[in-house]
């Protein structure tokens, strides 16, 4: 074999510590180097054509370059390899820059590393073999997971391009929390109005099939060719009669037994109930745990209400199994339980502020349902205790969010901006009433963003006050907020008669519980992992799946509209062929050695490590070995390191490169 | 013994199982692996104390499965397994190699057994896996002969002491090691032996690349014997034939015992406990220790 | 006069290798260099695809081509690029490790961390700490010994080309 | 927690032999009523409180360490403090010397000694917690139904969140959980872990009188008619100092404060004298149901 080093001087940036002519002279000394030079830019065009001549005129086989490191233009030399004849998988680069003259003073050392760094290469190369990227095909439809403002942007993209799409929601109706809010801010606009369009159009739109009440159980496959099980919850209505009259929610017995979650626990529903008359799709739900006819088989009151016989009480849930090419996650999140800390959770609560304890202590959704016109006070702004009035309205920001004592260390971005829109709502709404805003900073970046909290505060006079507040207690019918005043220094109490605590954005309790259902990573707080911050924010580590909204991170309405398109055009952009090209490192198995301990399949992450029978002339099966699915694996090699035969080699990272390596120190 | 006989017999004459392994007696103070397929033959079989050898072993043998293959698919095969013996099948289903419902588990009630043939079995010379033995039956037998016996109490001195070398400095544990695998002649009995070294090319014959170094050098041989060691890790149910087989004397069970011991302080694991366990290689737990970890 | 400072005037540098995965400390790695962080000239980094493809024979393969000290390196728990491959990979360490240290090898020659793509300090850190470990305890003469050492006894002169030979075949062979 | 029959160490501390030692009083009637065996360390000394904590840190970790050392040497697992100033202190300690090794070293070469720093530490609230429906409950003779208890934790006890293993520093339930044990009722009030001034009883006396009438007037108004208490100084600052505000607010209402060692006392049917609760200065009156339950008894 005959092998080719190029030294890059990267400009200055690699020959300022690396002496590269020595590194070039030296590296021509090993066995099998053929050719070898220095250039001042390895990666420009002549640069290119250097080793393309050089592969011409040397007949060489494979190819060496030290200079950056292969994340930055591994790409472009596999590339020039390709273009002169070489297969792109005799390429190795050895990492002069990032790995050596960057990090080193000493000339004489850093050329020294240069030289084995580039020798190691070298020995790489020699035992590297030639590999073509794998075809997959792939199936054009796209699963999302949540129907929320997110999921339904992404859904309508996906299926107004031309490919079918598969909406999960786990409520009995679309439009996440969005369909709560009242206004939006920085325009105050409607926030039903303008979602509740786009609902209808997912529930009428030929290729978007919408399964409500379901939930993802399993996901088995790869890019191109996943397969989803779906449980279909039983609703207890049959879907295909119901006409969504609503007779049977009007004459159900049931009236205040279950909280309306859609309220936020403010108002009560039936036992059968649609959660909000502008519900998608328009279909009851029966609530077993409350309804009289699961309790003692008596009742059957909706039986009699619906003139279609659409009530079932023997209703089953039942599994569905969707074949999808892409997976775009839009789960979205719920607020921060701040009331007492609840049992055995990560997160310490804010026991001091009487949430739970106290009925006019409320979070931020509760006030948008307040001040919804929809809401259980059709937008009057009253106390939950008494339906009365409110005069003073005390707003903490910062309830959870910054916190690191209480558990959360991050911003969650959305609430200096609500707060300061319900600040705005209640001034509007009663107009001789005081709302006092408590806050850390102020964090409005975004277009009209700060001009509205400006607003807020000078035309609508919000009374915003720097500071923390240590507690909350109840006095003679008033809520005494004991706060500092951090820019006059001073401590302040307010005798309040309502208090709004901005409670930070987490993750839903089972966010793990489905990453790893679909195979992606979280953070510590249970957010779905990115698989590059700014360069592939809507791309999750696992190719194929993508991510939306405030599933990933918290994000406001237009961040997670704009994310939903982003992940659907990445759908898109997969289906525009009929299959995948992908990076052919994938493990083998050899089967004539495989002792069929499947330690393999016990490890592999993805489920790519198949069983297959060797049968013996009889038919009868006298041994089981291992087959990894080319498609399904990712590449990690967990199961080369772990096969105790050593029966399973990682292409492209094979252990006879890695020993030449080891050798080459 | 009458017992076994009997119960062997009436298996393979009503064609339960394909065969019988057992043991047989030869001379007075010993005895030898025995694989039976005539009903008759089975009056060779014998229960005693001298029973060392790991007959499970065999189950994975090429030419035994064979015996248990025919046109019409797998037949049973029955074994006599010593309740520790028993531990390494329920090993080698957690790792696929055996099925239960090919198997007949014929056990006894074992009050231990002598350290090697040819002595008398008393409390001086009790074997070492057999000290603080808490397995003197099992649950997954089908069948165990022989009534309950208490195991007499240790008398003997055992040569090396695990403890005692645990308290040596590092450096000192390695010489000591090291003079002990010098002695290594690579002559492999140790993985003959082991039941759960079932691989049908071990890593030491692998020679593209070149995993262990097999020439006669130091090197190569602390190579062979910590990687043997570190396969068995966590899988290893301590029967310790790999050091009655050994022709060198090395305390190979040394270092079984230690990381047997380093898998139950770490992560509570015992190999050969039960086949509904996960195996330690090949699972995790997010709680594992981090400690070592920068 | 400590030990490092022994080993030092020596003019006696340390040899380490580090495995490090593709995603998380290569780039961790990428970092330290794109920040302009320095760190001795000591480690050479191999790259797999995940710290769980890392076989414990590579380790041992390092000590046996002279390394006096080996880093394995991957993402963080729950951030691993392949969701598990870290996991195995732990209880993998835990238990070579373990192996190891009975078995008479000095803890510091053998050292795992997690550094992901972001932290740059923290490899710099890290190359500087394992570095200086060894620079303290010094070559790793228990191995270095052994690898010139015959079981069978030969005389001296064939001895030492039998040496030569085991070298140049290895460096072919790997 | 606690358990009949188990032993542990007691550290009474300097508040325990004076100003508090009807604390001490009930706590040992009720522990040896109860079975549960208060074993006093030999030769304890100053926990390192205030004085010793607020001048000389390296001096008020040995201190602290010495007595946990102590209770290690002489066998005891477990060390009961139940003065809040003792607790804290020898928490505080024990995780310094976990989480800093060069501060273990340093107490340890202050003390001449090595320390295992494994002594669990509890506090009364701790020790009667958890056991206290089985062992109180059983051992009750007397229901304390018509006392209106408000809870008063301060902060030494829930403070600070990370050291200390409680329901909630904010909101915390345990104290009330043993009151409800006794029979009696607890009123929800807001004042709870409010500060009472503690050592600035002596210095600033004038702030200590404002900040614990506060705590009195939210308990009073919340309907209470006894404040329970499981500090020293707490009791001090809420009992004591009510004469002063007597003096200065001529409409303050009193209210007795007990110690929780001295509620649990009086429903295992102890005397007020033999609890030590007639050397308090507010007197303490059994509301009349409860007298007549003794009578019938």
């Amino acid at each position: 074999m005959k092998i080719g080093v190029f030294i890059c001087h990267c400009g200055e940036n690699i020959s300022r510590t690396v002496d590269c002519p020595r590194v070039a002279e030296t590296c021509e000394k090993i066995p099998g180097v053929e050719f070898s030079i220095d250039y001042k830019y390895m990666c420009s065009d002549p640069g290119q054509k250097l080793i393309k001549d050089a592969v011409e005129i040397h007949k060489l086989d494979a190819i060496v370059v030290g200079s950056c490191s292969p994340n930055m233009h591994e790409r472009t030399f596999r590339s020039a390899a390709v273009a002169a004849g070489i297969n792109p998988f005799l390429v190795e680069i050895a990492n002069l820059r990032e790995h050596c003259s960057w990090v080193h003073e000493d000339v004489e050392s850093a050329t020294q590393k240069a030289i084995e760094l580039v020798r190691m290469a070298v020995e790489k190369v020699k035992r590297d073999k030639p590999l073509s990227k794998i075809k997959v095909p792939v199936t054009k439809r796209v699963l999302v997971i949540g129907g929320g403002i997110a999921g339904i942007q992404a859904a309508l993209d996906v299926a107004n391009a031309g490919y079918d799409v598969v909406l999960v929601e786990k409520e009995p109706s679309i439009g996440g929390h969005m369909s709560q809010l009242s206004e939006t801010f920085p325009t105050l606009d409607c926030s039903q109005c303008i979602l509740t369009p786009r609902m209808v159009e997912v529930n009428q739109h030929p290729r978007i099939k919408l399964l409500t009440y379901s939930e993802v159980e399993k996901i088995e496959g790869f890019i191109g060719n996943f397969k989803a099980t779906i449980r279909k919850k039983a609703r207890h209505i049959n879907e295909d009669i119901c006409s969504g009259c609503g007779q049977c929610v009007s004459k159900c017995p049931i009236k205040k037994k279950a909280f309306s979650s859609f309220e936020e626990g403010l108002a009560y529903r039936p036992a059968v109930y649609i959660p909000f008359p502008q519900a998608v799709p328009n279909i009851p739900v029966i609530d077993e745990s409350v309804c009289t006819y699961y309790r003692n088989g008596k009742c059957g009151m909706c039986v009699k209400a619906c003139d279609r016989q659409a009530i079932d009480f023997d209703q089953k849930d039942t599994m569905m199994v969707a074949d999808v090419g892409a997976v775009i996650v839009a789960t979205g999140y719920k607020l921060y339980s701040i009331g007492k800390q609840p049992l055995g959770s990560k997160y310490k609560g804010y026991g001091e502020y009487g949430y739970g304890k106290y009925k006019d202590v409320i979070d931020g959704l509760q006030f948008e349902r307040i001040a919804s016109a929809s809401g259980p006070t059709s937008g009057e702004i009253k106390r939950p205790s008494d339906g009365k009035e409110p005069k003073k309205i005390v707003f903490i920001q910062c309830v959870g969010s910054r916190d690191p004592a209480k558990g959360i260390s991050y911003c969650s971005k959305i609430c200096c901006m609500y707060t300061a829109k319900q600040a705005m709502l209640f001034r509007h709404k009663v107009h001789d009433g005081e709302a006092y805003v408590f806050y850390m900073d102020i964090r409005a970046g975004g277009k009209m963003y700060e001009e509205f909290v400006r607003r807020a505060i000078e035309e609508d006079h919000v009374n915003y006050i720097r500071g923390r507040v240590s507690r909350i207690y109840e006095e003679n019918g008033k809520y005494i907020v004991k706060g500092e005043d951090t820019i006059a220094g001073v401590p302040v109490n307010i005798d309040a008669d309502m208090v709004v605590l901005a409670s930070a954005m987490i993750p839903h309790d089972n966010a793990p519980g489905l990453a790893q259902k679909v195979g992606i990573p979280y953070d510590k707080y249970g957010f779905y992992n990115e698989s590059h911050p700014k360069l592939k924010p809507v791309e999750s580590t696992t190719a194929g799946v993508f991510l939306a909204g405030a599933c990933n991170a918290p994000r406001d309405i237009p961040e997670s509209v704009a994310m939903a398109s982003a992940a659907a055009s990445k759908a898109i952009i997969l289906f525009s062929s009929d299959s995948l090209e992908r990076e052919p490192v994938v493990a083998r198995v050899n089967e004539d050695l495989c002792a069929g301990c499947f330690y393999c399949r016990k490890v592999c992450p993805f489920g790519a490590v198949e069983v297959r029978d060797i049968k013996d002339m009889n038919g009868v099966v006298y041994k089981e070995v291992a087959y990894i699915n080319q498609g399904v694996c990712q590449g990690c090699g967990t199961c080369t390191a772990t096969c105790l035969s050593k029966s399973i080699e990682l292409a492209g990272f094979n252990n006879e490169e890695i020993f030449a390596e080891i050798a080459a120190l | 013994m009458d017992e076994l006989r009997r119960f062997a017999r009436e298996l393979l004459l009503k064609k339960e199982v394909a065969a019988v392994i057992g043991y047989e007696q030869v001379g007075e103070a010993r005895t030898r692996p025995v694989v039976i397929t005539d009903p008759d033959e089975c009056r060779r079989l014998v229960l005693n104390e001298y029973c060392l050898n790991n007959l499970v072993v065999y189950l994975n043998r090429a030419r035994i499965k064979a015996l248990a293959r025919s046109k019409e698919g797998i037949r049973k095969l029955a074994v006599v397994a010593k309740p520790c013996d028993i531990r390494s099948i329920v090993a080698l289903i957690q790792e696929n190699q055996i099925r239960r419902e090919n198997l007949m588990i014929l056990s006894m009630n074992c009050h231990g057994v002598v350290r090697d043939f040819g002595c008398e079995f008393n409390g001086d010379n009790l074997a070492a896996k057999c000290i603080s033995c808490n397995t003197q039956s099992s649950t997954y037998a089908d069948k165990s002969f022989g009534e309950v016996r208490e195991i007499p109490k240790f008398t003997g001195k055992l040569e090396y002491d695990l403890s005692e070398i645990e308290q040596l400095p590092p450096s000192k544990r390695m010489e000591f090691f090291r003079e002990q695998f010098d002695k290594c002649i690579k002559c492999y009995a140790c993985r003959a032996v082991c039941p759960l070294c079932y691989c049908q090319r071990c890593i030491t014959d692998k020679t593209i690349p070149r995993w262990i170094e097999s020439s006669s050098h130091s090197r190569g041989n602390f190579a062979w014997n910590i990687v043997r060691a570190l396969h068995l890790s966590g899988r290893c149910t301590g029967c310790g034939e790999c050091e009655r087989a050994c022709p060198m004397d090395i305390p190979l069970s040394l270092l079984n015992r230690k990381m047997a011991m380093k898998s139950k302080e770490l992560f509570g694991y015992e190999s050969g406990k039960s086949t509904d366990n996960p195996t330690l290689v090949g699972s995790y737990d997010q709680k594992d220790s981090d400690e070592l970890f920068m | 006069m400590d030990n490092k400072e022994k080993h030092i005037e020596n003019g006696w540098e340390p040899k380490i290798v580090a495995f490090v995965c593709n995603w998380c400390t290569y780039a961790g790695a990428d970092l330290a260099g794109t920040s302009r962080l320095k760190y001795p000239a000591n480690m050479k980094i191999i790259r797999v695809m995940c710290s769980g493809a890392v076989d414990p024979v590579f380790i041992l393969k390092a000590f046996e081509r002279g390394a006096d000290g080996v880093l394995v390196s991957g993402c963080h728990p729950n951030d691993c690029h392949y969701n598990a491959g870290n996991f195995h990979a732990r209880r993998r360490w835990d238990l070579f490790h373990a192996l190891l240290d009975f078995a008479g090898i000095e803890k510091e020659r053998l050292q795992f961390s997690w550094i992901s793509a972001s932290e740059g300090k923290k490899f710099a850190d890290v190359v500087t700490k394992i570095t200086n470990d060894i620079k303290m305890i010094g070559p790793f003469k228990g191995y270095q010994e052994m690898n010139r050492q015959f079981t069978t006894e030969f005389p001296e002169q064939e001895k030492e080309k039998l040496v030569q030979q085991c070298t140049e075949a290895e460096a072919v062979n790997g | 927690m606690a358990d009949a029959g188990l032993t542990y160490g007691y550290f009474p501390g300097c508040s325990q032999k004076g100003s508090a030692r009807e604390y001490e009083m009930s706590l040992l009637k009720v522990a040896g009523k109860l079975g549960i065996d208060l074993k006093e360390i030999d030769d304890w000394s100053c926990c390192g409180a205030t004085s010793a904590h607020a001048t000389n840190h390296r001096l008020a970790n040995a201190l602290a360490m010495r007595n946990m050392l102590l209770a290690e040497q002489q066998g005891l697992e477990t060390l009961v403090a139940p003065c809040a100033a003792c607790f804290n202190r020898l928490i505080t300690t024990k995780a310094e010397c976990r989480n800093h090794p060069e501060s273990k070293k340093d107490v340890e070469e202050l003390l001449s000694a090595s320390v295992s720093n494994t002594t669990s530490i509890l506090n009364v609230i701790d020790l009667f917690d958890k056991a206290s429906n089985g062992l109180i409950g059983s051992g009750r003779v007397r229901d304390m139904k018509g006392l209106k208890a408000a809870c008063y934790y301060g902060c030494l006890l829930v403070r600070p969140p990370e050291l200390i293993d409680t329901d909630d520093s904010e909101q915390p339930d345990s104290m009330e959980r043993i009151v409800k044990a006794t029979g009696a009722d607890v009123v929800e009030w807001n004042y709870r872990t409010e500060c009472c001034g503690a050592a600035h009883s002596i210095s600033r006396r004038d702030i200590v009188v404002d900040l614990s009438k506060r705590i009195i007037d939210d308990a009073l108004m919340h309907g209470a008619n006894v404040i329970i208490v499981a500090c020293p100084m707490c009791h001090t600052n809420l009992d004591m100092r009510q004469r002063v505000m007597r003096r200065m607010y001529p409409s303050h209402k009193e209210i007795p404060v007990l110690y929780l060692t001295e509620l649990i006392g009086l429903s295992l049917g102890f005397t007020e004298s033999e609890l030590g609760i007639d050397l308090h200065y507010i007197r303490f009156n059994m509301p009349n149901e409860i007298m007549n339950q003794t009578a019938q008894a």
